[in-house]
């Protein structure tokens, strides 16, 4: 007890309350409330991904003739290009760091509300603004260059080109201040006797997420203005007839975009660390290991940035430095992997639907990651390049990795955000036509990749030639994508029904044991009424809960909950 | 007397006379504590390079010759 | 809180050993792993990778190999991680009849277990490390001299192909690239507008067409073929029709349709260099030298200097090569060529430039002032 | 807890420690967030300086030709006059700040004031510079990276001669105490970032 409560003196600050906000915009547009920004980047970062994801089923469907007639050619880059962008600036940043991080950090370090409220409602503003900004293009003529822009190509489009970068600058200054925002939050505000080795893990994941946010979202907005003002002014930074280098926007751009993966994935890493040992009954294995290899990922991933450009014009001799420095990448994310395999041995596993997502994000991001080291490796990636294999890979760590971690966290947290529990009957309907769909559609890209297909193009009909089973490959994809489009349905019906209908859930429905937990369901305006004190981690199920000066009497070794064990059955 | 030659007299004296004071300040922001401190001694002693640098470019060590 | 079951400690309920049938499921997937494994090795994987049994070039056998080696290991670490990920989620999943309480093994970490698989990944990832690197050193810093030395140049969109000898440049689709079989090529690659890429995925080496940048790739074509070409950087709204052929033959064959090219070329025969024609030079520049060299001052760079006052340029008294810009000397770069620190020039052969061409390149060039 | 007895540093640091926890608790976090804004910022400048050295270690020779005529090297001797009246301006900022720390207003107000028109004059040299330039910002990537660079410093110093007119008012007006300057810090690292800023643009661009 004397040693836990070392890290904050009893300050006075924590028992001062500010009174809930009156009145419908206070409370619901411009809240300051970390909550209800949360719900505000869930809500703005999923319309986002239905608008995203339908680009990708045209996308699809486009393919499924070799000829391509569904759309023209320019019609079907510009889906591509908007369906990339979208997905990953729009969708896939506020809702793993907007949603889940907004409403889960503050509450596991036993805060009131992020650093600065306010600077936390303008990085939520940002994102819409930025979301029309950049569905305004296609009143000018959108952007059709990918979701790279390389130039030159895509110097050769007029006001879309421009508009798009200004886009995507205001998302990533919206970034680099929740980053900011966040860093401050965790290593200022964290609930007196929370050392940095008693801090949950999810938490970490931020906190280390925030860290890549606030440096190399920076990067990116420079490598954009640099393109704006080319765009615009006509500055030479990319144009090789006066002096600039088209390879220098791709040093600029994958410094920000080679982190930013790791923005996607590592709180899908947290939300796994925080998920498999509340089902498996079990404390996370590895505890510092998996902390610090998240800090270790987070810093190795901005010096790895060139693999992305191996037979792109990078010097021969400074090649093999960023292999060597890629697969060092590797071991962290293998210490993790393994971490969590070895949480599930010897544990009590409860099958319910966040779990069931961890499951599958072990076996699925496994599969993404072992495919990472075939792109990493110099002379294999000279094969490998602008093709299939690497649309495949990608989405097996983006949308097998970040996104099934992404899901397991709403339906995990979402008790808590909302007081009741979601119908697990259609969570498991959900996961399962995701899962098969998911994998469904990515896998047959690994060999038509390495076979020889090459990725964004409209028509493939001079490869059909060649492989003629590709045609079958693509058509298969296109209708297991589907699969893809019904699981969302369900899961976003899924949200809304049981806003209403879910089983009610009580406070610790899981029998969890972050601080979240101890509050009530939904979580009152301040959190917390008095701040609790930490005197250990949360993961030791055999031991009573670490926690002094808890607003409520709670369990002192919390079990699911009859709402938890019978969900399909029960009704309120 | 050139217009260069003048702007050369001029950057020398006040790069050194500004270059001390920083020094000074340097030296007394040495004892304080805090992060503002921190940032503030590595930003002064920056700034401390920056006036060597002008006054080496008043010389014509560094620089264009003109 | 209602519906708190209870605040008794909990029942840990532990695994006998490593879980039922730990070992001979282990074994399982040991089995699974060296079938997949052998199939890896060597079953034939033409499908997946065309030309897998039977390599279109060097480089191709390399990199294969090197698949193989990732196959393995990818494989073998896949199977593992996914088939105890199933096998613990059965064994140890929660029996319906357990109290709600119910815990498993409380264990924290094990220093052994987190050495072994920190260090295994190592030593493997070093073991790829060294095989790419000797693959990327053979690849990039080849040590035959190429018997072959010609250009392709990106545009949108399509291939520009430029040999040696040939003074019309020839273009996908209409035109087909060629290459003699067994004969070191060396293929200097660059853009004349936008990024492309070079593709013959038979080949296993792609590198992409930079503007501004000359990219060389070096192979040797081992048996005859024809071979689609794509390009796999977007280019704008028609990369996916930017495509082409490339036919590896007999350096029989390759000879036959080179001369065939070259006997359509009507810039022919030897000139001294007295004799040559601004006005022809100005057409022969246009179609071999823009690309990469601008009519303009030293430092408007495309690939190369600009040219203009190649003769009369202060700053530039002297030629690339630190030669005086006499007409003789520029007569020599374009014949040799040139490699040094700013940049690579293909010579005469790879350029398709003829004596005449030369000589009126060289009347032309000077009389840029 | 603040006595007379206490002098220099001793008496300032009891009157920074002697405020209400929730203000020593926001100040805390200010301060830290505030730096990490400047550590961006860095981060912001460093890539366009990144973007530089690429452009420039590639070109052939540098200054680069435009139009059939090298470019000149920028003049350091007037550039050398601008940069230390920006350095100047960074001392009398910390003049400023101390003086206030150790309650001296009216010296304050004179070291503030002189600040203020030292960062003015830097802009009116800036603008003798970009007039008298004899490359434009389209010609070259010498011409882009030079009015890219310090054409985001200039925006960066105008902002700060903003800002901290706008603190000379509110402490004139009583926002800040001798206690509660969390505002006056902040100009402060502000001011000396953007002339450390400076000091790496001056090396690489007129002495390089």
């Amino acid at each position: 007890m004397e040693a836990s409560t070392s890290t904050h003196a009893d300050h006075g600050a924590h028992d001062h309350i500010h009174p809930p906000p009156e009145g419908f915009i206070r409370k619901y547009v411009f809240s300051l409330d970390h909550k209800v920004i949360g719900f505000q980047y869930f809500f703005v970062g999923l319309l986002l991904m239905v608008i995203a994801g339908s680009f990708a089923e045209l996308i699809r469907i486009q393919l499924m003739d070799p000829k391509g007639t569904f759309m023209s050619f320019s019609t079907y880059n510009v889906m591509f290009t908007m369906h990339g962008t979208a997905m990953v600036w729009l969708v896939t940043i506020p809702l793993v760091t907007g949603a889940i991080g907004n409403f889960v950090m503050p509450l596991q370090i036993g805060a009131r509300d992020v650093a600065f409220p306010w600077l936390n409602m303008i990085s939520f503003w940002l994102v819409p603004l930025s979301a029309i900004t950049l569905f305004s293009t296609f009143l000018v003529g959108a952007p059709d260059a990918g979701w790279t822009e390389y130039p030159p190509v895509s110097l050769q489009q007029g006001v879309g080109g421009a508009l798009w970068c200004l886009a995507i600058i205001l998302v990533g200054v919206s970034s680099t201040l929740t980053g900011m925002n966040f860093t401050v939050t965790v290593a200022k505000m964290r609930a007196p006797g929370m050392t940095w080795t008693r801090i949950p893990l999810f938490t970490w994941a931020t906190f280390s997420t925030a860290l890549i946010n606030m440096i190399a979202t920076v990067a990116l907005s420079a490598a954009l203005l640099a393109l704006f003002l080319e765009h615009a002014f006509n500055v030479p930074f990319f144009d090789s007839t006066r002096g600039g280098a088209a390879v220098l926007y791709q040093h600029m751009f994958w410094f920000y975009s080679h982190p930013a993966v790791y923005i996607f994935i590592l709180p899908a890493f947290g939300v796994i660390s925080e998920v498999l040992p509340t089902f498996a009954r079990k404390p996370i294995f590895g505890y510092k290991m998996i902390a610090f290899s998240g800090l270790a990922i987070a810093i190795l991933g901005f010096a790895v940035w060139a693999h992305h450009m191996f037979p792109s014009g990078l010097a021969p001799w400074l090649q093999i430095p960023f292999m060597i420095l890629t697969y060092a990448i590797g071991i962290p994310t293998g210490i993790k992997l393994f971490s969590w395999l070895a949480t599930l041995w010897g544990g009590r596993i409860h099958f319910t639907t966040p779990m069931l997502y961890c499951l599958a994000f072990l076996i699925t991001f496994t599969f993404g990651g072992v495919t990472g080291i075939f792109l990493a490796s110099v002379p294999a990636d000279l094969h490998e390049h602008g093709s299939y294999f690497v649309v495949a890979h990608f989405h097996y760590v983006v949308a097998g990795g970040a996104l099934l971690g992404f899901l397991a966290g709403v339906v995990y947290w979402y008790p808590k955000a909302t007081g009741r529990m979601m119908s697990e009957r259609l969570g498991k309907l959900s996961f399962w036509l995701f899962f098969v769909g998911f994998n469904l559609t990515f896998l047959p890209m690994h060999w038509l990749g390495l076979e020889g297909m090459p990725r964004r193009y409209a028509s493939y009909e001079y490869f059909a030639k060649a492989f003629p089973d590709s045609v079958f490959w693509n058509q298969f994809e296109t209708i297991s994508s589907f699969l893809m489009v019904a699981a969302v349905a369900i899961f976003a019906f899924n949200i809304l029904w049981s806003l209403r209908n879910g089983v009610p859930a009580g406070n610790n429905p899981w029998g969890a044991r972050t601080l979240e937990w101890m509050i009530d369901s939904p979580p009152p305006y301040y959190n917390f009424k008095k701040i609790p004190t930490v005197l250990a981690r949360p993961y030791d199920f055999a031991d009573p809960l670490p926690y002094l000066n808890l607003d409520h009497d709670v369990d002192p070794y919390p079990a699911p909950t009859e709402a938890a064990l019978q969900p399909a059955r029960a009704r309120a | 007397m050139s217009a260069v030659l003048i702007e050369r007299g001029l950057a020398f004296v006040s790069s050194i006379v500004v270059g001390v004071t920083a020094t000074f300040q340097l030296r007394n922001e040495l004892p304080v504590r805090g992060l503002d401190a921190v940032v503030t001694k590595v930003l002064l002693a920056l700034m401390i390079l920056g006036c060597v640098l002008a006054l080496l470019a008043s010389v014509n060590v560094l620089g264009a010759a003109k | 809180m209602a519906g708190q079951p209870t605040s008794s400690k909990p029942q840990v309920i532990a695994p006998k050993g490593l879980g039922p049938f730990f070992w001979p499921y282990t074994l399982l997937l040991t089995v699974i792993s060296l079938v997949i494994a052998g199939g890896i090795l060597f079953a034939n994987l033409d499908w997946l990778l065309p030309g897998w049994s039977n390599p279109v070039t060097d480089r191709a056998g390399d990199v294969d190999n090197l698949f193989k080696f990732m196959g393995v290991f990818g494989a073998w670490i896949f199977i593992y991680v996914a088939g105890y990920v199933v096998y613990f989620a059965v064994v140890f999943r929660r029996r319906a009849d357990e109290p709600a309480n119910s815990i498993g093994v409380q264990v924290h970490d094990s220093p052994n277990l987190e050495f072994w698989w920190t260090y295994v990944p190592i030593v493997l990832l070093i073991g790829l490390v060294v095989m790419s690197t000797y693959i990327w050193g053979k690849i990039f810093f080849p040590t035959e001299a190429p018997g072959l030395t010609m250009e392709v140049v990106g545009h949108q969109f399509d291939f520009e192909y430029r040999y040696p000898g040939v003074a019309t440049s020839l273009y996908s689709p209409k035109d087909e690239m060629h290459l003699p079989v067994g004969v070191p090529v060396r293929v200097l690659l660059s853009s004349a507008d936008v990024l492309h890429q070079f593709w013959v995925p038979e080949f296993r080496v792609k590198l992409a067409t930079v503007p501004g940048l000359v990219q060389d790739m070096n192979f040797t074509p081992l048996r005859t073929g024809t071979f689609d070409i794509a390009c796999s950087e977007y280019c704008g709204v028609a990369h996916s029709k930017m495509q082409g052929k490339v036919v590896v033959e007999s350096q029989a064959d390759f000879n036959k349709w080179l001369s065939a090219l070259k006997g359509h070329s009507a810039l022919q025969g030897t000139v001294s260099l007295a004799k040559g024609d601004p006005a022809a030079g100005k057409t022969v520049f246009a179609a071999k030298c823009a690309a990469c060299h601008a009519v303009g001052p030293f430092d408007q760079k495309v690939v190369g200097p600009g040219l203009k006052g190649l003769t009369d340029d202060a700053a530039h008294p002297n030629l690339v090569t630190g030669k005086a810009p006499t007409p003789d000397n520029i007569a020599a770069i374009l014949e040799n060529g040139y490699a040094g620190p700013i940049g690579n020039m293909p010579n005469e052969q790879a350029n398709g430039l003829s004596s005449t061409d030369v000589a009126n390149l060289v009347a032309y060039l000077v009389s840029l002032k | 807890m603040a006595t007379t007895t206490l002098t220099g540093h001793a008496a300032v640091e009891a009157r920074y420690n002697d405020v209400d926890p929730v203000y020593a608790e926001t100040r805390d976090m200010r301060l830290l967030g505030f730096v990490l804004v400047l550590f961006s910022d860095c981060i912001l400048f460093s890539s366009f300086i990144f973007a530089y050295l690429y452009l420039r270690t590639s070109a052939p020779v540098w200054p680069p030709f435009v139009d059939g005529h090298q470019l000149p090297r920028l003049d350091t001797a007037f550039a050398a006059v601008n940069s230390v009246v920006l350095f100047g301006s960074g001392v009398t900022m910390h003049f400023a700040l101390e003086n206030w720390k150790n309650l001296k207003k009216g010296a304050f107000n004179m070291w503030m004031i002189l600040t203020i028109i030292l960062g003015i004059a830097f802009l009116g040299g800036q603008a003798h510079e970009y007039l008298s330039a004899q490359m434009t910002w389209q010609g070259s990537a010498f011409g882009a990276s030079f009015f890219t660079l310090t054409g985001m410093h200039g925006f960066h110093v105008f902002v700060g001669v903003v800002y901290l007119t706008v603190l000379l008012v509110q402490a004139n007006r009583g926002v800040y105490t001798g206690s509660k300057y969390f505002g006056l810090t902040a100009g402060t690292l502000y001011w000396h970032f953007v002339d450390v800023i400076w000091v790496l643009l001056f090396y690489l661009f007129y002495l390089w």
